[in-house]
């Protein structure tokens, strides 16, 4: 059989398999799937084996292709996901920093949320942002939100949507206009921070839904970052958490906790320990975090076992290709 | 003309952009505001420029018949459907329910996060060809990276079990994050201030004009 | 809708995921939507938000009713953001072949500004700032620091001092000099090492999210 | 004059020199402040068994106009209230009241316990303002005096930044003197920078093959000074590829960076004498989405298996995917950017990286221009600077709260301020 054909053959299985999952999943055949222990360690042994034998193959001084690397890759973080293993998360001062700082907000204080991503970086910050919201709302502060990402505003309407299905927010009855609000986005950068130092409703003449800022009973009165007891920036990249401390915070002074995709987190520590920033989330690892200090286990900790699983391989194949460079001579290039 | 007056606009307007940081009266204020408006225009109307490129590039191939002149094809369908939507919607292309916000939910968020999630395969294909730990720099940066990797997730504390709470995983990754990463991206963050400073200033001066189409 | 629009990103989903094996007609294909999309994407984005929402009603501004029944401006109209537009236009000369070179004056404003700008801006915040942040004690007594924050501290004062000898540019790296520059060389290595570490765990979850797409959004495996 | 290894030491010791100088007599100057007057009135009026809490309004009440602004805010600052604590305070917030001309006072904002400033943004020149303050408890309020009536100036110069201005004048001058100093041939020392060395050798390695160079400047519009820095690059490593008639490519997702890309090749190619040789299609437009940039890029490089790749300029996400494609076609790649979190990726996959700082000074090298190298003599200047500072200020800081040195004291606090600008 030539490789065309091969290549082609794969692509129909998986394709049949996707077929029969999909329909399986529509006309309820198929459940979710969940390995029993046994099996998930059975899964994690043939992984280590995986890797011995790459170990065996790099000691003889031949690299394995890169997509054998892919494949691990993949299997590694696609495993965890059947699996029901708990492992125990351990919060780190910063995280505890945030929380703190929100704890300790009297019931109706005003806190700003701004939503800066956009759906390639959910997977991160999207978590963070439901754990946040659902904090907030169960304990009577008044959220206030809005976005200098075009699809900022979007993200937060599904942060809420799936935050409203817990039962005890459910039963709270929250208004919105009331309780919470969606300014919508807002084009302009670091200079609608400026802007909002003055006026926020220069910025935001309508919300999201097109009512005028006049009419939300929430932020009627709010004027400008005066009026805010803490905020909330969930960002990942520019325009973001950078922006916000060199203008809200270091020229209005505004009380500033921040969740980050796990690349920008570096540097925002700089910030943290100027105290320019209280509190931060850096990455899925924050995002489990906080879930857990909240007591609102969603997607951050669910995917956390991929996480350390994707963590480990890399992590082995670091090692691995190190020992092979040892033993081989220092000099020569693998 | 041609050359002298772009390096007297780029000299002028630099020495004025530079005072404008020192000096709070109007017009002075508004510098900063101007320019990020009129940036974003030019860059809107530049865009014009870039995609008549574009489907230039892709008609020629197609015409020509070149090598996977199909793909070209696709290239100018799918800019000439979204733009004819995004045109045909107005203003509120963006809202829920719109063609625009489908495309952009169904077509464009999985592409653009399939593409960025690709990088996690080449992460790993990095760590295992390009990660050695040749000298010691590079053992340095490979151990920092791998006591950040295990402090980082729960399973870095349950290695790193027998050492005592305060010497584990999750707090030495704590530590270096906050003292010898700072350090080393304040070195960073000065130099490249100082690179910026010499970098602009040549600009402004018109000692670099490479850019400019002047030439010596 | 929502089965194809399940299988539609699934189908896109997959496609680039396949470039991982090699280069294929699929991936071709996805790539060849992908820019397409995107470039129109832009195109529309920037016409709409920068030309019609910034220009447009910034110059000319909706009108509406005042207390007496006056038709009149809600907000002031901005005439300064004619400028941008003038600019745009001259960008658009290159267009036409004879007077392309005019394009070069827009680029000239661009760039000067952009120098004169930055110029200052990080000047004032990446080296100011960071030097004043590295002014900090390395003694303990008659100060209410503990051994952990002074040790952290030296480390801090000494990686970034000797970063910026690792930068010097009129100097030989040797001597006393070179080892210090070595000193520098390994604090910015362990700062990329850091990164390093974050990056991976911020890629990795990119993963995940798309894992979870697949399988649980679209195949329904997973909950 | 010789400039070379003795010139860094020299800067050094003659910055910290007069630096500590100018401190002796500032602070010989500063000693003589004596800290603010703080009046207080006496303590609440009482009237026995009415079960109010009573509390003392705020003392002090100053408007003033803000400094250094355009003329849009002014500046309230008082003595808060006595009976405003920190634990057990009976004061539970101020409330603010600005009468804008004369006319009815409104609230403008409330206020917790402990403040004592407040900025007002929403003034504006033409009007004139006064203000007072409430302190309020659980069941009672009183009133502070009212300000008298002000309006908001504008000044020409902000006298906070004066330090920041004369700082970078400096260092301004120094590199401008520096390349003078080259202009008229005095010969200045630049250590070898390795990933520029190899420059020539890469394309000259392209051209052997037959195979294309190709050229990234990062993703970021032409508003940032990477950018700037990758065309100024670009430049130079154009001008050898004219010169050795090598091929070269260069999909940029930024329009304007597109224009000024051809201008700055069609130069390079002019200079080499061979505009004939030049093309418009050298430089292509592909889109302004990153990832929709990085699969077009990806797929390029593995049809048209580039021999040498230069991915300069500012550089996200897409930096891992563009070098680890590149070096699975096997290209020599020369890596360059200010932005730390891309750069250990870049250190991984790439045959050679231009740390931060070193990219900016990558064009003054490359052109081997006596006064190019003279900017980089100015931004060492700059270090030397930084690195005085940061000795003095640590000694000082040192020795002031290790022995309670006053002098100490009072240099640290002078540096910080100086380096405080904002």
């Amino acid at each position: 059989m030539s490789t065309r054909a091969k290549e082609l053959l794969v692509v129909g299985i998986v394709l049949l398999f996707c077929i029969i999952a999909y329909l399986g999943k529509v006309y309820g055949w198929v459940d979710t799937v969940v390995f029993s222990p046994m099996v998930s360690m059975i899964v994690v042994g043939i992984i280590i084996l995986g890797l011995v034998f790459v170990l065996i193959r790099t000691l003889q001084g031949r690299l394995i292709n890169r997509q054998v690397v892919f494949l691990f890759v993949g299997i590694a973080v696609i495993m965890p996901f059947f699996m029901s293993i708990t492992q125990k998360i351990r919060t780190s001062p910063e995280v505890q920093q945030l929380y703190d700082a929100v704890a300790e907000l009297p019931k109706g204080s005003k806190v700003l949320v701004s939503f800066d991503y956009d759906p390639p970086s959910a997977p991160e910050l999207q978590p963070m942002a439901e754990a946040f919201l659902y904090y907030c709302l169960s304990n009577d502060l008044k959220v206030i939100i809005m976005g200098l990402w075009p699809q900022g505003a979007q993200q937060a309407n599904l942060a809420l949507e799936a935050i409203m299905k817990n039962e005890k927010l459910a039963a709270k009855g929250l208004e919105y206009g009331k309780d919470y609000v969606n300014l919508g986005y807002q084009a302009g950068n670091e200079f609608v921070i400026q802007r909002m130092g003055a006026d926020f409703s220069s910025m935001f003449r309508t919300d999201y839904s097109g009512r005028h800022y006049e009419e939300l009973e929430l932020v009627k009165n709010v004027k400008n970052f005066s009026n805010i007891d803490y905020s909330f920036n969930l960002s990942a990249g520019y325009p973001g958490t950078q922006e916000w401390v060199q203008v809200a915070v270091d020229r209005y002074g505004l009380k500033m906790g921040c969740g980050n995709t796990a690349v920008q987190a570096p540097m925002m520590y700089t910030y943290l320990n100027a105290g320019q920033l209280v509190g931060l989330l850096g990455g899925m690892n924050g995002a489990a975090e906080f879930e857990q200090l909240v007591k609102y286990p969603g997607k951050g900790t669910k995917f956390m076992l991929s996480q350390s699983f994707a963590h480990m391989i890399v992590i082995a194949f670091i090692i691995i290709g190190n020992v092979a460079f040892f033993r081989s001579g220092r000099g020569k290039k693998l | 003309m041609r050359r002298e007056v772009p390096l007297l606009i780029t000299g002028i307007v630099g020495v004025v952009f530079v005072l404008q940081y020192f000096i709070p009266h109007w017009p002075f204020s508004q510098v900063n505001t101007w320019f990020s408006d009129w940036f974003s225009i030019v860059g809107a109307f530049a865009i014009w420029l870039g995609a008549l490129n574009l489907l230039k590039i892709s008609a020629l191939k197609v015409i020509g018949k070149k090598s996977d002149w199909g793909y070209a094809i696709v290239i100018i369908i799918s800019f000439i459907i979204m733009v004819a939507i995004g045109f045909a919607e107005g203003k509120e292309f963006r809202e829920q329910g719109t063609m625009f916000s489908w495309l952009y939910e169904y077509v464009y968020s999985p592409l653009s996060a399939t593409m960025f999630a690709l990088l996690a395969f080449f992460v790993a294909s990095a760590s295992y060809r390009a990660f050695r730990a040749r000298n010691l720099d590079a053992t340095l940066l490979l151990m920092a990276g791998f006591l950040i990797m295990l402090g980082r997730v729960p399973v870095g504390d349950s290695i790193s079990f027998f050492l005592p709470e305060n010497y584990q995983f999750s707090q030495v990754a704590s530590w270096i994050m906050t003292w010898p990463q700072t350090a080393g991206q304040r070195a960073i963050m000065i130099g490249i201030a100082l690179g910026l400073v010499s970098t602009s200033l040549r600009i402004i001066l018109g000692i670099e004009r490479a850019h400019l189409g002047g030439g010596d | 809708m929502e089965h194809v629009a399940l299988w539609v990103a699934a189908f896109l989903t997959l496609g680039i995921i396949s470039f991982l094996y090699k280069d294929n007609p699929w991936y071709k294909l996805c790539e060849a939507i992908f820019v397409g999309i995107s470039a129109g994407y832009w195109f529309i984005v920037l016409f709409w938000d920068n030309i019609v929402g910034k220009f447009w009603v910034g110059v000319f501004p909706p009108k509406e009713l005042n207390d007496v029944g006056e038709l009149v401006n809600s907000v002031e109209p901005d005439y300064w953001l004619i400028v941008g537009a003038v600019l745009g236009v001259l960008m658009l000369m290159r267009l036409i072949p004879n007077i392309g070179w005019i394009s070069r004056w827009p680029l000239a404003f661009i760039i000067g500004c952009t120098s004169g700008l930055y110029l200052i801006n990080y000047f004032s915040s990446n080296m100011m700032r960071q030097v004043q942040g590295t002014i900090m004690p390395l003694l303990g007594m008659n100060y209410e620091l503990s051994t952990y924050d002074i040790i952290g501290n030296i480390i801090i004062v000494i990686g970034t001092f000797t970063g910026l000898i690792y930068f010097y540019f009129s100097k030989e790296h040797k001597g006393w000099f070179g080892r210090a520059a070595k000193v520098g060389i390994w604090t910015i290595m362990i700062t990329f090492g850091a990164s390093f570490g974050y990056t991976v765990m911020s890629r990795m979850s990119l993963l995940i999210g798309r894992v979870d797409f697949l399988f649980g959004d679209w195949l329904g495996l997973i909950n | 004059m010789r400039v070379g290894k003795s010139t860094f030491l020299h800067l050094c010791l003659a910055f910290s020199l007069s630096l500590i100088l100018i401190l002796i007599l500032l602070t010989l100057v500063s000693a003589q402040e004596v800290d603010s007057l703080r009046s207080s009135t006496d303590s609440a009026y009482t009237i026995p068994d009415s079960g109010l809490v009573l509390v003392a309004p705020v003392t002090s009440l100053i408007a003033e106009d803000y400094k250094y602004d355009d003329g849009e805010q002014l500046k309230l600052s008082w003595v808060p209230s006595i009976d405003d604590q920190l634990v057990d305070s009976k004061v539970l917030g101020y409330r603010l009241f600005r009468s804008i001309d004369g006319g009815t006072p409104e609230i403008l904002a409330k206020l917790p316990p402990g403040t004592n400033s407040f900025l007002d943004r929403t003034v504006q020149r033409e009007r004139k303002y006064q203000y007072y303050l409430e302190t309020f408890s659980e069941n009672f309020v009183v009133q502070s005096i009212v300000t008298a009536a002000i309006s908001p100036e504008r000044e020409w110069l902000n006298l906070d930044r004066g330090w920041l201005f004369i700082i970078a004048l400096f260092i301004s001058i120094a590199i401008i003197f520096f390349v003078e100093k080259a202009k008229r041939g005095h010969k200045l020392y630049v250590r070898k920078i390795a990933g520029l060395e190899a420059i020539d050798e890469a394309v000259g390695r392209a051209t052997e093959m037959g195979r294309p160079v190709l050229f990234i400047p990062g993703i970021n519009d032409m508003d940032d000074v990477q950018t700037l820095a990758a065309l100024t690059i670009l430049g130079r490593v154009s001008r050898t590829i004219a010169d050795y008639d090598s091929q070269i490519f260069m999909p940029v997702s930024r329009s304007l960076v597109m224009t000024a890309a051809r201008e700055t090749i069609k130069t390079s190619y002019m200079a080499a004498g061979r505009p004939d040789a030049y093309s418009d299609d050298m430089v292509n437009y592909v889109t302004d989405e990153q990832f929709g940039y990085v699969a077009a890029v990806d797929g390029l490089m593995v049809r048209e298996r580039p021999a040498t790749v230069f991915l300069l300029g500012a550089f996200f996400a897409e930096s891992l995917i563009l070098a680890e494609t590149g070096n699975s076609v096997g290209a020599i790649q020369i890596a360059g950017t200010a932005r730390p979190a891309q750069l250990p990726f870049f250190i991984a996959a790439c045959d050679f990286t231009l740390i931060g700082e070193e990219l900016f000074a990558a064009s003054a090298y490359l052109s081997g221009e006596p006064r190019q190298l003279g900017s980089l003599k100015g931004q060492d200047v700059g270090k030397g600077l930084a690195m005085s500072v940061i000795i003095l200020g640590v000694l000082a800081v040192t020795i002031a709260t290790a022995w309670d040195v006053e002098i100490m004291h009072n240099v640290h606090n002078w540096l910080l301020g100086v380096f405080s600008s904002n």
